[in-house]
């Protein structure tokens, strides 16, 4: 028997296994497929205050062992999710984490004080590095001061837990993450998508209807395992990997530089039993190894001889 | 909706079009007209998502999909042998509606090209409901409707047009379509699936003619079980909207799509 | 016949592919194989003005799509490329490019100084953005103040053009892209591999000797064609686009996003004959569609409706 | 140094041990022992790299490789059917020295595990040029030393070893050439290819000897052609540095190596 639970510190999962935001719907998509109670945590679609009809199509262009997307966020907003949504999610007995997005910096705390007072909610996520909602790609993420600012105001908002997500469009990453870290921000999650295009030679068209999309999958992991590994050894507060995990041993791989638990996103859209399945890989490995508890893995990284 | 791993049990190549048919037990029972899989065509992360294949046709424990080879996809999924397993998600989406009262009611399938493959399975469930399908089956040139014996063989009207004239009518199957409807004008429903500018026409003529109509639409899907959104399509309800097409479609009605 | 030739302003191509830098050695390697006379010009491996050891082994692993190198710019100094490699190659009659290296700023003005009087050099390519050089994967090209001293210093060390390659591990390329302009490049390059890394879960060791490396190949495409994308509208000297060219789709898509011509460099390593091949599938690209000069389609990108 | 897409004419299986015998006129020409080639597995991205492979044996317009399935790359190789083609590059790098008066000289090949690949080549050359080639042949257990029929077919001497003593020499491949060393000592030079422990271990024990000894290296190759710098291994060349595996090796003189 292998201990696969993880104590961020401000939550305790019952394993390293997150979904991440975008990829899972709002969760309940995924029920005819995997008992949801058996995931570390779900983390759903990002959500602004109100209704959001998103980026037009196409949204998704498929590249070279990943794939591009421009959602651009389309979703119902935290009225209907508190009210649809959330009541039938809580039944799981799963921790939810909700991402959380804004146009404006007040935006986010409008959202995450509305959202505090619902049963239900673990802890946020703060969606400050989402490369699809303003045309040329820019988003908090890329600067210190402004990602400072959003945590800062989101903490001051509420008493839940906070996971600020940083974009990897960056020069350097742990330059913000300090920045988070400094705002006060209880975790860090990372890499969201990385900003890229593709053209339709025929038409001479962009192949997104928003011409930049955000770039996915494992085509991106060795980007996402180096900034992981650059950001944990930057920051104290306990770090999540994201980015091209759809296998147990991509998982264990940002276990390894330091992650205390990862996020599965793409490899949910191809697989939706993607998230139990690589935890199984997981605890498979870690029996053959002899590894009694998942934690003794992370961060046992060897660098030199 | 089940996750299966479905044995290819049977093949046909016509050269561009093929035809496979899968054992898969749960899915088949459930499958209805309009309702398509997901398939993985490899264990590779190149290409990395699933492809949507619409249910061409359902038989005891199996199902049939019908495709056109036009990239990286299609083509591996074409090369595959019989006996070989090919991991599929389905039945997904909501299928065409055809209400209970079928019976004697008169209905126009259009598909243009590969649009045909949802209007086999159709053709057939109103057939066996006792209503009276009739398919307008159209391609660029006569190799490109292989699949007019198997409706002959279902004892479906069936005709054909190209636009080279090879074979059945010689023009547009829009041409045909208004050509049809003065021949047949006391239409139930029309069931239309194909190229965007061949459904945009259709959906003209019928609301000329004051049709009730469904498309099946097509748009590139990441997922196909609603959780991505990246299928959207623009639809008119309450206000403009996108609009999964994947889980809440891809079948819409004529009334709400914004073409 | 189509019109493959293009002008860049301070040289003329017979054709729009050049071989990138560090996988293409330096020429003579591929004349078992191809005929290089027909390639539109060879940029030879990066040069130091010393001989170079590079880093330690591993200093390459295959990734989904691509590859990280961390090869350090092993190489064999000036001198000696100017009395072994340069006499031979020049026999050839392909315009030769030189990529500069430098641990510090003044060694970049000591190489193009050292070059400048040798025969058969058309033009140098500024190398500033290798991230496998110091271990922390920093290099001049992720600042702007920093890329515009080197351009400067060596636009006046030397009177052969200068094309200056930038990182693509930035938050901003347009900034970059600036400097250099404002500096005097007569073109610019991009992009440069990408920082990442990766991880052997049976050792628990990285990947690469060095630990970090640079990503190259089909997976960072869609990267590399929206920085270009960007910075051919901002600057005005002629972009050279690079990045997971395989095939003559992908060189077509960064002639039409604006790239005036694209560098081959990964799949040289697969494919010695990458080169001209990519070359003839755009020739029949243009063939099919009646385009009778490449230079047509520079830049024909189509946004918005 | 040819690029062709070969036909595969032969394979065999052994569990995880795969023997490809490719038609390769060009190639086969030139081939010498100790060379190899790099073989792209698919014609996908995935995976991107070639792989390379020692030239195991030659005849006639044909050369065979020898392989052990370790990962993707030699997964996909070894579903390959005879009748596909595969695109390969070579002859590559520089072989093993044999030199002229090879008359009546006593050598002995020491291979382990997927080590012994390029040998059997050797071996055929060496005995063809009048000399005598002893070959050690080791590895873990019995069902990994499948050539060894391969060998007496030949009629080349071949001791085998495994580490659990399922067949010949009881242990290492290493305690195996010491004790042969006490049987048979005027040995004009040893070729040594196999894990890299293994490879250190035969080095100090030829040294004590001073045999004249040449070894197979192996590293991550990129490329194989020279172009890339990546698989580098360390040399005393003057003074230490890092030197090409890919074209002034893979094999190298033991005086020359850093291990
Ligand atoms: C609900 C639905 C049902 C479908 N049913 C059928 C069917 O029964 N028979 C059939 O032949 N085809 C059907 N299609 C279209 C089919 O999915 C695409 O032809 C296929 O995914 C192309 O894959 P590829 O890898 O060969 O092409 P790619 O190499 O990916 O691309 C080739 C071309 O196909 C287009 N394309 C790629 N993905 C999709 C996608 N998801 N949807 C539409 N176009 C796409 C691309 O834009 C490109 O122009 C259906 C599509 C949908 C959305
Ligand atoms: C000059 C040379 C000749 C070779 N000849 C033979 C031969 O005749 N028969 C044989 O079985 N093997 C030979 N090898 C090793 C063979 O190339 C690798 O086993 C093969 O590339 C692994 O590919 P893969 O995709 O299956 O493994 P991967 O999935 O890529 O990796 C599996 C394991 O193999 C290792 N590996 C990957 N690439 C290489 C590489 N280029 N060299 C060494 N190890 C690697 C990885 O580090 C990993 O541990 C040779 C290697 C070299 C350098
Ligand atoms: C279709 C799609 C939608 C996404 N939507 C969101 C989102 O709403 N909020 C967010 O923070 N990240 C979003 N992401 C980013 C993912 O959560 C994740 O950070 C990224 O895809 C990298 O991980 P992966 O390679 O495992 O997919 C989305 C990604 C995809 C592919
Ligand atoms: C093995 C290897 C060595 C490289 N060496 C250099 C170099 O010496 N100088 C340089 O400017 N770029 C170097 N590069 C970067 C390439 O020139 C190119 O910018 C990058 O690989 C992206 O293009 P690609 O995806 O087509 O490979 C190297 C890349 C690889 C893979
Ligand atoms: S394809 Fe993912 S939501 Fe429809
Ligand atoms: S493998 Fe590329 S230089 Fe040796």
């Amino acid at each position: 028997m292998v201990d696969l639970t993880i104590n961020l510190g401000f939550i305790k999962l019952r394993n390293p296994i997150i979904t991440a935001s975008g990829t899972f719907g709002y969760g309940l998509e995924f029920s005819p497929f995997l008992d949801l109670r058996e995931i570390g945590a779900i983390i759903v679609k990002g959500l602004y205050f109100n209704e959001r009809e998103g980026n037009p199509p196409p949204r998704i262009f498929e590249t070279p062992c990943g794939m591009l997307n421009s959602i651009g966020l389309q979703g119902i907003g935290v009225k209907k999710f508190a009210e649809e949504i959330l009541p039938k999610l809580t039944d799981y007995g799963v921790p939810i984490i909700v991402n959380v997005c804004g146009e404006e910096d007040d935006e986010y705390a409008r959202v995450v004080e509305f959202l505090s007072s619902k049963k239900g909610i673990s802890c946020f996520e703060l969606n400050i590095s989402c490369p699809n909602v303003r045309k040329d790609g820019k988003c908090p993420a890329i600067s210190p001061e402004w990602t400072y600012n959003i945590v800062k105001l989101v903490k001051q908002s509420t008493k839940k837990p906070v996971i600020t997500k940083l974009s990897p469009n960056v020069t350097d990453i742990t330059e913000i993450a300090i920045s988070a870290e400094e705002a006060g921000t209880d975790g860090i999650s990372l890499i969201n998508t990385i900003l890229g295009m593709a053209v339709d030679i025929e038409t001479r068209k962009p192949r997104l209807g928003n011409v930049f999309g955000g770039l996915s999958g494992p085509a991106i992991k060795p980007i996402a395992l180096r900034m992981v590994y650059q950001v944990v050894n930057t920051v104290k507060v306990p770090v999540i990997g994201i980015g091209g995990i759809f296998k147990g041993v991509d998982a264990l791989e940002f276990l390894i530089v330091g992650a205390k638990a990862v996020q599965v996103g793409t490899a949910n859209l191809i697989d939706p039993l993607a998230p139990l399945r690589i935890l199984n890989e997981i605890k498979d490995f870690c029996e053959k190894k002899g590894i009694t508890k998942i934690e003794d893995i992370i961060g046992t990284l060897k660098v030199g001889d | 909706m089940f996750v299966d791993s479905a044995q290819i049990i049977g093949k046909k190549i016509w050269s561009d079009w093929v035809l496979l048919s899968l054992k898969t037990y749960k899915i088949a029972e459930q499958a209805r007209p309009g309702q398509f899989i997901m398939a993985k065509v490899n264990d590779s992360f190149h290409p990395l998502l699933r492809r949507p294949f619409s249910i061409h046709n359902v038989s005891s424990g199996e199902i049939e999909i019908f495709f056109q080879i036009v990239g990286i996809g299609t083509t591996i999924l074409s090369e595959k042998k019989v006996g070989e397993k090919l991991n599929i998600i389905g039945p997904l989406g909501k299928g065409f509606n055809i209400t209970s009262s079928v019976q004697n009611k008169e209905y126009y399938l259009i598909g243009g090209g590969r649009g045909i493959a949802p209007l086999f399975f159709l053709a057939k469930e109103i057939k066996k409901a006792g209503g009276k399908p009739y398919v307008l089956y159209g391609a660029k040139t006569e190799k490109d409707l292989p699949l007019l014996k198997k409706f002959w063989d279902e004892e479906i009207q069936v005709y054909p047009s190209t636009e080279d004239g090879t074979l059945g009518w010689h023009g547009l199957i829009t041409e045909l379509f208004e050509h049809k409807l003065k021949e047949r004008n006391k239409i139930e429903k029309i069931f239309v699936c194909g190229p965007h500018e061949m459904m945009k026409k259709i959906a003209l003529i019928a609301e000329k003619n004051k049709l009730d109509a469904e498309y099946s639409l097509e748009s590139i899907f990441g997922c196909g079980i609603g959780a991505c959104w990246g299928c959207v399509v623009k639809l008119r309800r309450e206000k403009e909207k996108w609009v999964k097409a994947c889980s809440e479609g891809p079948v819409f009605s004529g009334k709400e799509i914004i073409w």
